[in-house]
């Protein structure tokens, strides 16, 4: 009368890999102060290229404002609405655009976001995997308009 | 840990009491005996675990046979569905509860579908509150165990558990057969009657942290009668209902917290409502586009739960640990799952909203001065935070 | 309690060392924060529980995140056979076990024989042995679990685990899947290396108490890959394999108690084993009609086990209660069950000696001016209850 | 696969209710005192009627030896390999007989010798109903042997 236990209970099931914070002894000194205070901060009125990015699950928003010159990019900005990971994360992207060229713009990760901040506990990886998105995204948006 | 610390996360845990941590203290290296031993040094530390449950069962109105100490809320609570539901499945495997569980119900049930029970979850409305009538209509004769918390812990709405007994009493008779009827005391010990009688329950689960008693503790209250197959098999103690060596100091522990907790019932309930409406209305007062989640009057006196529109839950409380006050919130960022709070959800919360969401619970020992101080710098957080948001091209803040 | 106090019955729990009673302390009021919850106060003990287990996976020489706090010997004894029992169901329903473990092992077998699984029970030789081969033997494609303990609780009797894990992993591949190896290492831990490569197994049982750490702790390994289901569904804790707030006290006494225990592993062991030796030799040089059960030399140092023919075991306990002296009886009247000890009948020693058995296990703490305490009280008790008893009509005393 | 767990798992389950033993915060000091210093203990040469029982499951063994004159216990004795609770039966049920008539004697039931020992654990009762065995068979051989 009781059936087996249907697949995927076992170890294997992704719930139990994935979301395990063992290493999430919370954050980093960086993520902190990046935290309390961010940099560029704030809408940009004259961006280049805007990118949109949200996390449908955990509902995390960003928006990344760069100002490009010279395939250059010469400022960046955000608006983010999330946790602290995404906030600092954020703050720390648009530390590492400002002064990049486009080409090594589209090569930062979400990994490089992460080490940059001194890494960020499993649970908050995807706010990093955000960064990368809007990056894209801005970029995307930024050639797009140069186009038209 | 900052000196300075506000404490405002009391239903997430609390200290053990100094009362509490003395009586348990000497269990622990002097009278160390194994309570099944027969010897009178080991006969002691019985009888220690003897005089416990006494007191726990005066708390409850119960027998103290009726009890069984766990190491949880969650192990009671995994135990009360288990033991029921694997010992009544001859009259049927359905099972009731509510979307507002804790997971410990939840995803306990979820186990019992793999085994081929069938659940049902009950909406609940906006306050999350349960409706009695509906789970009058979703009894069926394959009902034979309903589960529904006393408060909840997230928005501290409380539950009309005896008026659920009685229309579960009526069904049972209509359908021929005993259907079991659970509560998850969890978050109501310390600030409800947990009297098993006037709540008509025939099981309850208690976790001991959370009225300033030792972690790893709790008790699950079985009625007699009820029934139950143990869901930890071994040595003969408690009843042969849950097998192990007595955590002595723990059960000690347990059963002092409890005592003072019933005691101060009342004045503790008065201190609570007190501070919680001051943080209510003082937060209503400063901050705007800000909703209070929960039952506006059912609601534990210690419970204050707010959605701040354009912000997420995490940013807020990390911006109030900064200040050295530790809160809590329903948010996805807090929860290894990063879905949004489960309770929110049902409740009809928006997802952006349930997004902002942030707890307060305050204790005994909180002050009106720290009260003061959240409302002095909750304000800027949200502020700081919404500037950062873009959801709030301009929103009136 | 008599101050004089000599405590002979360490295998049935331990008190908790000053040592780890110290490095608990900070967690019952000060360091209280719930490990979940993300404000740093409560990181401490987040922290705290980390720490607490790379220092527990260190001693077992595995991955801090195989390991799964438990409350208890009995819960990682339940929760090993059933976690994996539901988890492997699809290659099998076999499991073996042996006729000499644990109730909490027994008794879950049959738990489970109620779910459909089968269990072989191995017998056992004089001296309480599995013999390997055996293992071999029983082993079908339908096996999904071999549960054997590591140490007897009772005789003392170590078992040859590694030699039984080298026969499973050759068997596991000629039948075209994995058989999960679970030992019961409760004794075992401070008295033998339980490093799980070593022993060659993919779950073991501690409980904290046995090692001087508290009661209502226990660890549970699990090999990274094997099949497990958890059974205390809820909260994120514990990777999601054992729901419910930390005991964060328990924990890390639990953990400085192993390390303490790992580091004095030999010392200890001698020092028992001189104590040990010196009571059996006394007892059969003093007392006659007296047998030792267990094996001579394949026994835990510090467990002496004996029959004495013509009288009860709970009487010698009890003549030597008033003495002050703690000892323990495998005889059916400490028991709730009446039988008696069901290691000993599988040991093929007659009822009627069975009856009269006496364990005295000793510890860190105890010193030879005791064991010659007990050398001179028991030859009189035993004398004296010989003539008392019918069965000895002039027995040569 | 998973059949229903059988039946007799549930509360019912005779183990649970027979062998709790919650009231056993061991014995009360008459136990005590009897299991020391044990009343009319040693074989009795010129018994009148001797009774012999035990309890195969604990295997705890009493022989009640009864001398009888004008149809009044006079004297009794045991001889008894049990535990504590056993042995401290064994010597209140012989202090019991003494002086009793017969009839009287027959009356007396565990509940009488539990009782007289200021009550007995909940799993050590059995010891009280193998002394009421004892002197019911001891009875009987003093009858059979006044028959022949
Ligand atoms: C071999 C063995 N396994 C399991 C247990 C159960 O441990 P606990 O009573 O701490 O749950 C014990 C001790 O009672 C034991 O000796
Ligand atoms: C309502 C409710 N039920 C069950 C639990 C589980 O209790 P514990 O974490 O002590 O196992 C909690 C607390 O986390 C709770 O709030």
């Amino acid at each position: 009368m009781f059936p087996l236990p249907s697949a995927g209970q076992g170890e294997g099931e992704g719930v139990t890999s994935t979301l395990y914070h063992e290493e999430n002894s919370m954050y980093s000194d960086i993520v902190t102060e990046h935290f309390k205070n961010p940099h560029n901060a704030g809408e940009m009125a004259d961006a280049d290229g805007v990118g949109d990015d949200s996390n449908p699950v955990c509902g995390d928003t960003m928006r990344l404002f760069i100002k490009v010159s010279d395939d250059r990019i010469v400022k960046a900005s955000f608006l983010t609405r999330g946790c602290g990971a995404a906030i600092a994360a954020s703050s720390m992207t648009t530390d590492m655009l400002r002064g990049l060229s486009l080409q090594d713009a589209a090569r930062i990760t979400n990994k490089d976001v992460a080490n940059a901040l001194g890494g960020l506990p499993g649970s908050k990886l995807h706010c990093s995997v955000l960064a990368e998105g809007v990056i894209r995204k801005a970029l995307e948006d930024y050639h797009k308009r140069s186009q038209s | 840990m900052a000196k300075s610390l506000i404490y405002l996360d009391h239903a997430a845990t609390t200290a053990v009491a100094p009362r509490v941590l003395e009586a348990m203290l000497p269990y622990f290296s002097q009278v160390y005996g194994n309570p099944s031993s027969i010897y009178s040094f080991a006969q002691e530390a019985h009888k220690a675990v003897d005089d416990s449950r006494d007191k726990v069962a005066k708390v409850l109105g119960c027998r103290p046979a009726e009890l069984i100490f766990t190491s949880g809320g969650s192990e009671s609570d995994n135990t009360a569905l288990k033991g029921v539901a694997f010992a009544a499945s001859q009259w049927g495997k359905h099972i009731i509860t509510s979307s507002v569980e804790h997971h410990a119900v939840l995803h306990t049930c979820q186990y019992l579908e793999k085994f081929g029970f069938e659940v049902t979850y009950l909406p609940v409305d906006r306050y999350g509150m349960v409706d009695p009538q509906e789970v009058e209509k979703a009894i069926t004769d394959q009902t034979i165990l309903v589960s529904i918390m006393l408060a909840n812990n997230e928005v501290g709405t409380v539950q009309p558990v005896s008026d659920i007994a009685k229309v579960i009493k009526v069904k049972s008779k209509q359908i021929g057969h005993g259907v079991s009827f659970h509560t998850d005391a969890v978050q109501g010990a310390g600030a409800l009657d947990i009297n098993v009688d006037k709540l008509g329950v025939d099981l309850l689960s208690l976790s001991s942290h959370k009225f300033y008693g030792p972690k790893g503790m709790g008790v699950l209250y079985v009625r007699r009668g009820a029934p139950f197959v143990p869901q930890q098999a071994g040595g003969a103690q408690e009843r042969y209902r849950r097998a192990g060596t007595e955590n002595v100091p723990g059960i000690v522990g347990t059963a002092v917290a409890l005592e003072i907790a019933a005691g101060q019932l009342e004045s503790n309930a008065a201190h609570c409502r007190t501070l919680r409406d001051r943080l209510i209305e003082g937060i209503q007062s400063r901050i705007s586009h800000v909703h209070l989640n929960g039952h506006p009057t059912r609601r534990l006196a210690n419970n204050a739960n707010f959605s701040f529109e354009f912000v997420e839950g995490e940013s807020i409380l990390l911006g109030l640990d900064f200040e050295g006050i530790a809160a809590s919130s329903g948010s996805a960022c807090t929860s290894a799952s990063l879905e949004p709070s489960h309770v929110l959800m049902a409740m009809g919360v928006p997802t952006d909203t349930a997004h902002g969401s942030l707890r307060l619970t305050v204790g005994v020992d909180n002050t009106e001065a720290e009260i003061d101080r959240v409302l002095e710098v909750l304000p800027g957080i949200v502020e700081r935070l919404r500037a950062l948001s873009p959801m709030t091209s301009s929103p009136s803040r």
